[in-house]
């Protein structure tokens, strides 16, 4: 399925119903987004061509388009341009690709799937919304450009995957799950984590609360980017076979988080 | 006449104990409340707002009723309306300003969003170990600043809550306690401190990451320029105190970190309790900023930053925040309300108020009424009228009425727009 | 012309909080918040006397205001909240909310341009 | 208006499913009325309006716990209707969504069992955004300062005086304590853990507190009787402080959601039921009445002022923690919590609270509560009902928990089942009786007009979860479950007289932060009040 | 039939069910995981005294592990899924967890899920790290070395176990030149293992004994040395004999095994006659029947 957006304005628009499993199941032309507070159909919006692919493509920018590909459980979702907030949120499988950027809560409290965006992602990709528990419980978000702050905030499984540089309170509140970033990392990275892997192939600052162990080439690490290079991701024989530094954290928490810093 | 326990709304402190003195309708004269006090009370006539609309690019003079009817075709017919502000009002306009924005399907955000937004945020997170402002009077043998300047901005707190008042078990006032103020600069309150722990700005965070860690026996080092023997200093000071009580202010919630300067604050007190007992209290600002959360949370759940346009509310700071709403022009009207974005938000975001039908509905004439599409006047709140304020420890005081107004207040044009829109 | 950086801290005083009652059109809330405190150092480095224009640039705008002598540490200098200050903050709030009002970086120096007056700002906002 | 034709079922004045008609005029039952307006209750139950006796409904606990909570909210949304507004329900429901869901099952009165004083006008804030019932609050009083002083004093009249000074002051209706003494212990991260462990800095001991306000109690002849949140809440053995709290005096007593009360077993380990203990305590003795705090798995959200029980159940989750303490008068704790079938702990407190419904012999003694939101949200009382209704349910529901429930509690051995006319008298009828509301929680003529109808099916929870139609003060307010006129309910306060000597004025100004002419609460915050004289 | 010669017995292995996985042990080197792997699989040789029967399967080169290092298949066959497990944790915790460099990690797919690395995670004592790749979880036990990685669950499936042929000649160093052929052909064969040393076994028994106490004792019946005094099988000729016995994922990899390694032995000079052991088809699931492994 191919839609274009038709809309020009600024306003937000919440379009949840962009989601393979539910454009495959209900009658397409009555589906229900906001616009602002204004309840439209879906066609009022997007011009909905070749209906029958399963497959949906979104020909155009949808920057300002919130939740889409929220709460998937299966199928492909393609964006030719930016992709607004909440991009993949909560989803529990299939596959998101975005050309351009993505806004902030990129696959927030996700539980499965892939989403793969080319150029950067907002704050808190892959985080618990306010007041959770949990953020991200499983599934890949890979983020080809730059992210923001606080991604993988109170992550528990999973892998967030950045190969560009990321800011600040990466891991934040971390419970488990992989974070790896092939770019450089922003300052308090890891701050309160319980537990949880964070990999940065570059120098970086840490906080006081994060103590050094010792230095290694981790086998369950060999087996992760050897599994990673499955998605085309910068992984140099270097990284697998290389020495890294172990620095466990955060002191102020439970303190078995930890930071693994590559040293070559 | 002389007003007694006259209620200053003002800040966060809601001094409760002034004395006014009115004569020929006019404020002649007040007791005890500080310079800022005084200063509202006896200009609260100065540079009073009318009732305008701008035509042609021009504010130009109205019936009240005539601004509110334009007030109500704008949210009537907007797609994305922000109402923003609400912390110099009280509980009741602040109630009706809530319902007005589940009616129009718009955003309702309060001043909360840029001062202590982040701790609301962080509270949902760990939660908090809080008393009301007695408590610390009876009881608090060490008082912590951190990040905050009641020296400057809360001018009765040392005397009537925190420092020098006395109380049930603190009988010797001053002498039985500690202060410590944390800050990066000297200021009005550092003078006061037996311990001023002087700190590079933004290196909050760290500091407080520390401490945590060495009240739970680790050793840290010297982190952030503040050596490690200050940090064990202080750290043994905190879970040896009796009862401890940590304010903090903007200095920890607007500085890189923000919320997560907050997070690492309320844990660090949350973990001084299983040694001691240990409270944290957050410096709010307006006089009736925590009314504003208050009401916004009984009402919808949450505290600032509310979107209604699927009827319901829903909550995301970043998102439903003014400042970001703003910044990424997604509203399409806005009405500003007890406070003046102008003069408080980064000029950038400031910007698209200008470009779209903006209300102000204010006592005085604001910097956000020099752009807006329809200006309101209305009565000072707990100067020409009454109503619910929460002091900065959530206690609801009931402001008083010391002069009569011209205009109606906030609250009956809140719900006279309402009415309108409805009707419309 | 020396350019320095600093550390710029916004926040209330005292005087800002009496002066805003009085009104933000008024002569006292401009005396008061179209001001800089800086160190006395620093603004000898900067070859500026008291009362003088000096002008703040951070990456999201610059702003002109008189700069007034204070005990602030050397690399830091303190604005008070107000219409000037803004216009060096960035409004990124990063997902919070909460644009970062402290501890931005700025650069400091002298300038021959005047304050603007809250109605120049205004109508700088206006403008767009 | 007229009733035709339902099935009453009103216990106060002893009709236990008779088919009559009711008549209703200016918001009053009545003799006859000539009012057109008939609701055709054929086959359909009618009963007083549900009364539910101990509530977190209003105020800064509750709305703390709101703040604390945007992961549940965003689970349940309410979106507004042209008669309703918006709100947020799952474990700590908006004020509209509060009023909305007890009406929609039937409820009409509801008590917020626990205030600070000086956080009264913001209980009565929040009643005035709460629409449909009727509402009434509880100061606590069980670690006030004064009521410490004037016992350590052995002041009786000025401790008689100021408790209905206080009761005055923040327009409230009886005497809550909660952990008396153990809350103001708190203030030092202490904790009193016998009925005769000192108060810290305080010559009094709980048993004092408790035996001097069932005094005052008495003696200020309040419609309700002292209501007690028991010291030791939560640990496992307090069964026996429960009924040394019960045996301490001979005054009535209300003992509040008994169910966090009645634990057997030396520690988390060996944790089983001491409600067959307690329940014959009470069945043997008249002046204890109790509500049980029924557990009902799934989300919640616990809070109460006993602060250093909130401590306790914060180091054992780990989940996030509220305390915030009130000066000269009481403290609160908050955390969230999930009980899980699947937990042996758990799942044996929610047998004891069933056992004690099922073994206190007499229903006009013990009251539904689940302590909303403590032991879970209010509006799953349909589902507690359907438990005592049906052995089936409960047994049902018993075999999917942990499998030493039956070892450690004697629920499945009791097949007692609960007739309607049980469930009209532990909902409305007995706790409009033991909160001395003359007016509710009956039929007979002259009582208020809040009747719940409802159409009985096969499965008891859906029968009592929407109401059919909810008349209140005399308007169908509810109509198929669903509100159909908004309504704003009065505010019950007890008059007990009572004055502020200078005494209590002189203490305010030295030790409280609010002038003393800041604190009672003004007339503005109850637009409908209903003031009830004592004596 | 015969085969190069050699006559094949018209007589058929009885084997048995068996349950079995698949681990793959990789190291800092060859050398190391061999080491592990070997240390793993002593021992192993029948279930009846060892628990289980197990053996190397083959190397893996660094390409086709995980991790990317050399490594070591070991197949792990037991009568029951308990016993399997039992054995594994035994086997993996002393022998693979305390090799220098080794890792442990699942090398088959089955339906049945055996929980080790969720076990041995305890030595961690508290220190031990999760992590989920996937569907896979391997957990990270610090050790003095560095860190174990070890599996979460390794999966098992039902195996074929006792698969066997005997080889007749007319000495010893025949035979066992034979059954070293055999071993070494059989070792091509994936999915397979010879769990007696070298893959061969020499005492081949019979059910029974004429001591109660004993349910098994020596194959008199091809003992050489007591050809006259028992009702022997063997032709006067026949000077010794040798058996191999073999365990298989599947009974398909077994009967290969069996040619390939029955084709093996059969091309020595001296060997006389292949026969297989069996108790009359009343005991075992599989029956294999030795003409049938050769196209009859």
């Amino acid at each position: 399925m191919i839609l274009r957006p038709k809309f020009k304005a600024k306003m937000p628009i919440e379009a949840e119903c962009i989601s393979p499993d539910i454009l495959a199941e209900k009658r397409i032309e009555n589906l229900e987004v906001y616009h602002g507070n204004k309840r439209r159909k879906l066609s009022d919006l997007f011009e909905i061509l070749d209906v029958k692919t399963k497959d949906v493509r979104i020909e155009g920018d949808v920057g300002n388009v919130k939740y889409i590909g929220a709460k998937m459980r299966s199928g492909k979702i393609i964006i030719d341009g930016n992709a607004g907030m909440h991009l993949g949120s909560e989803m529990e499988g299939g596959e998101i690709f975005v050309e351009g950027d993505a806004g902030d809560w990129v696959g927030a409290e996700m539980r499965g799937g892939l989403i793969r965006i080319k150029g950067n992602a907002g704050n808190l990709v892959g985080a618990a919304y306010r007041g959770s528990k949990v953020g991200m419980r499983q599934g890949m978000i890979i983020v080809e450009g730059d992210a923001g702050h606080e991604i993988g905030e109170r992550m528990k499984r999973g892998i967030i995957a950045i190969l560009g540089d990321v800011a600040s309170f990466a891991g934040a509140h971390m419970k488990g799950g992989t974070i790896l970033c092939f770019g450089n990392m922003g300052e308090r990275t890891g701050a309160e984590m319980d537990r949880g892997t964070i990999i940065a192939f570059n120098p970086l600052q840490l906080l006081p609360t994060f103590h050094y162990n010792a230095t290694y080439n981790p086998v369950f690490l060999r087996f992760c980017l050897r599994e990673l290079r499955k998605y085309d991701l910068p992984i140099a024989d270097e990284h697998i076979t290389g020495r890294y530094e172990r620095y466990n954290g955060d002191l102020t928490e439970l303190g078995k988080g930890e930071i693994l810093v590559w040293k070559g | 006449m002389i007003h007694e326990h006259v209620v200053c709304p003002f800040c966060g402190c809601l001094c409760d104990d002034l004395e006014v003195t009115v004569e020929d309708g006019k404020v002649v004269n007040t007791k005890r409340g500080c310079i800022i006090a005084k200063s509202k009370f006896m200009n609260h006539d100065r540079d009073r707002a009318k009732p305008m609309l701008r035509k042609d690019d021009e504010l130009i003079g109205v019936s009240i009723e005539e601004a509110m009817d334009r007030a109500a075709e704008i949210l009537r017919s907007a797609d994305h309306p922000l109402i923003y502000g609400l912390s110099s009002t009280e509980c009741d306009a602040q109630r009706a300003a809530t319902e007005l924005a589940e009616l129009v399907g718009g955003t309702i955000d309060n001043t909360a969003s840029v001062c202590h937004g982040p701790t609301l945020v962080s509270v949902q997170a760990v939660g908090v170990v809080k008393c009301t402002l007695g408590e610390i009077k009876n009881r608090a043998d060490l008082v912590i600043f951190w990040g905050c300047n009641p020296g400057e901005a809360h001018l009765r707190h040392f005397l009537r809550y925190s420092v020098l008042s006395k109380g049930l078990f603190t009988q010797e006032g001053r002498k039985d306690r500690t202060v410590i103020v944390v800050d990066v600069r000297e200021n009005a309150s550092t003078k006061l401190a037996d311990i001023f722990l002087k700190i590079r700005p933004n290196s909050d965070f760290e500091i407080i990451s520390a401490l945590r860690a060495a009240i739970k026996g680790h050793e840290v080092g010297d982190v952030a320029g503040v050596a490690d023997g200050t940090i064990k200093e202080v750290a043994e000071k905190m879970k040896s105190c009796k009862f401890g009580v940590l304010f903090f202010g903007l200095g920890l919630t607007m500085s890189k970190g923000k919320h997560m300067n907050i997070d690492a604050a309320l844990s660090l007190v949350r973990d001084l309790n299983d040694y001691t007992k240990f409270a944290i209290n957050s410096m709010r600002g307006h006089f009736n900023v925590a009314g504003a959360n208050e009401v916004l949370i009984w009402q919808t759940g949450y505290p600032y930053s509310v979107n209604f346009s699927r009827g319901y509310p829903r909550y995301n700071p970043g998102e439903f925040s003014a400042v970001d709403v703003l910044s990424r022009k997604e509203c399409d009207a806005a009405l500003i309300i007890a406070a003046d974005p102008l003069s408080s938000f980064p000029l950038r975001a400031s910007e698209h108020l200008a470009k779209i039908p903006t209300i102000v509905i204010d006592p005085k004439n604001s910097m956000t009424s020099l752009v807006a599409e329809v200006v309101i006047p209305t009565a000072m709140v707990g100067v020409e009228c009454e109503g619910t304020a929460y002091r900065m420890d959530c206690i609801p005081i009931r402001l008083r009425k010391v002069v009569e107004p011209e205009f109606p207040s906030d609250k009956e044009v809140l719900e006279e727009i309402i009415e309108k829109v409805k009707a419309g | 012309m020396i350019r320095m950086e600093v550390v710029l801290i916004s926040g209330r005083t005292a005087k800002q909080g009496a002066s805003l009652e009085v009104g933000k059109t008024s002569e006292e809330y401009f005396e008061n918040v179209a001001v800089i405190m800086m160190n006395e150092d620093d603004m000898k480095e900067i070859g500026v006397q008291e009362g003088e224009p000096v002008k703040i640039s951070t990456e999201f705008g610059s702003t002109v205001v008189k700069c007034k002598k204070s005990e602030v540490n050397r690399g830091i200098a303190f604005m008070p909240y107000g219409p000037w200050v803004n216009m060096v903050i960035g409004m990124d709030t990063h997902g919070t909310g909460m644009p970062s009002y402290k501890g931005a970086k700025a650069e400091i120096s002298a300038t021959d341009e005047n304050v603007l007056t809250v109605g120049e700002i205004v109508d700088l906002i206006r403008r767009g | 208006m007229m009733i035709k034709n339902g099935t009453v079922y009103d216990p106060l004045n002893g009709i236990d499913g008779e088919r009559m008609d009711i008549f209703v005029e200016n918001g009053k039952i009545v003799e006859e009325s000539k009012e057109k307006e008939v609701i055709d209750a054929s086959g359909l139950m009618v009963m007083p309006g549900g009364v539910d006796i101990h509530s977190h409904i209003a105020g800064s606990k509750i709305n703390i716990g709101r703040l604390l909570r945007p992961e549940d909210h965003r689970k349940d949304v309410v979106p507004r209707t042209e008669i309703t507004r918006s709100g947020v329900g799952y474990t700590v429901p908006t004020t509209f969504v509060t009023g909305y869901r007890y009406a929609e099952l039937g409820y009409t009165t509801v008590a917020e069992a626990a205030v600070p004083p000086i956080g009264a006008r913001h209980v009565h804030e929040e009643f005035a955004d709460t629409p449909m019932i009727d509402k009434m609050m509880f100061p606590l009083m069980g670690n006030n300062y004064f009521v410490l002083k004037y016992i350590e004093e052995d002041e009786f009249e000025k401790l008689k005086n100021f408790v209905a000074f206080l009761l005055n002051a923040t327009k409230g209706y009886a005497i809550k304590m909660v952990n008396p003494g153990g809350v103001e212990s708190w203030k030092w991260g202490k904790n009193v853990e016998s009925l005769d462990d000192k108060v810290e800095n305080y010559d009094v001991t709980p048993r004092e507190v408790i035996t001097n306000l069932a005094k005052v109690n008495e003696e200020l002849g309040l419609p309700h009787s002292v209501h007690v949140h028991c010291n030791n809440l939560g640990a496992p053995g307090n069964f026996e402080t429960t009924i040394e709290t019960m045996s301490a005096l001979r005054e009535r007593i209300h003992i509040t959601h008994i169910q966090f009360n009645s634990y057997a077993g030396e520690d988390w380990a060996s944790f089983a039921s001491g409600a067959p203990e307690v329940a014959n305590y009470i069945n043997k003795n008249e002046h204890v009445t109790c509500d049980v705090g029924q557990v009902v798995f799934g989300d919640a959200t616990t809070m109460t002022a006993d602060g250093p029980w909130q401590h306790t159940l914060y180091k054992l989750t780990g989940n996030k923690w509220v305390n915030s303490d009130v000066e000269m008068e009481t403290g609160a704790g908050i955390v969230p919590y999930v009980f899980r079938e699947r937990n042996l702990v758990n799942a044996i407190q929610w047998a004891i609270g069933l056992e004690l419904f099922l073994l206190i012999e007499d229903p006009w003694r013990v009251y539904l509560t689940t302590d909303h939101p403590n032991a879970g949200p209010f509006y799953h009382y349909p589902k507690v009902i359907s438990w005592l209704m049906s052995n089936e349910k409960r047994g049902e529901l018993l075999a999917k928990t942990h499998k030493g429930v039956s070892k450690m509690t004697t629920l499945s051995d009791i097949d007692r089942e609960y007739s309607l006319y049980e469930i009209a008298i532990i909902t409305r009828a007995a706790t409009a009786k033991a909160l001395g509301l003359r007016d509710k929680g009956h039929l007979g003529i002259g009582a208020d007009a809040d009747i719940a109808i409802y159409k009985l099916e096969d499965d008891f929870e859906r029968s009592f979860s929407r109401a059919k139609y909810v008349i209140k003060d005399g308007e169908i307010v509810v109509r198929d479950g669903k509100i159909a006129k908004g309504h704003l309910g009065r505010t019950f306060w007890v008059d007990a007289g009572g004055e502020a000597t200078d005494e209590i004025k002189e203490i305010f100004s030295e030790y409280y932060t609010l002038n003393f002419e800041n604190y009672p609460v003004q007339e503005e915050y109850l637009p409908r009040q209903e003031v009830i004289s004592c004596k | 039939m015969q085969i190069d010669g050699v006559e094949i017995e018209d007589t058929f292995a009885e084997a048995f069910k068996m349950y079995a996985t698949r681990v793959l042990i990789t190291a800092k080197n060859e050398k190391w995981a061999l080491a592990s792997a070997a240390s793993m699989t002593g021992f192993s040789t029948s279930v009846i005294m060892c628990g289980c029967e197990a053996g190397i399967e083959c190397e893996v080169p660094p390409e086709e592990t995980p991790d990317g290092r050399p490594g070591t298949n070991v197949l792990v066959f037991a009568v029951s899924e308990k016993d399997l497990e039992t054995q594994l944790m035994r086997r993996i915790g002393q022998c693979v967890m305390t090799s220098p460099t080794s890792a442990c990690f699942n090398n088959l797919e089955g339906d049945i899920k055996i929980t080790i690395g969720g076990k041995l995670r305890f030595f961690g004592d508290g220190y031990q790290i999760s992590k989920l790749l996937g569907k896979r979880r391997l957990w990270r036990i610090p050790v003095m070395e560095g860190e174990f990685v070890i599996e979460e669950k390794f999966q098992a499936q039902k195996a074929v176990g006792g698969g066997n042929f005997l080889i007749l000649g007319k000495d010893i160093d025949h035979v066992l030149e034979a059954s070293e052929k055999a071993v070494d052909a059989i070792k091509k064969v994936r999915n397979v293992i010879a769990p007696f040393p070298g893959g061969i076994v020499r005492s081949g028994s019979k059910i029974g004994s004429r001591y109660k106490f004993l349910e098994a004792s020596t194959n008199t019946a091809y003992c050489p040395t007591l050809k006259a005094m028992v009702e022997s099988e063997l032709p006067r000729d026949v000077n010794s004999v040798l058996e191999i016995v073999l365990d298989g994922l599947d009974v398909e990899s077994v009967n290969e095994a069996m040619r390939k390694g029955i084709e093996a032995a059969c091309s020595v000079d001296g060997i006389i006659k292949i026969t297989a052991g069996n108790y009359g088809g009343k005991l075992g699931k599989y029956l294999i029947h030795l003409h049938e492994l050769f196209g009859d």
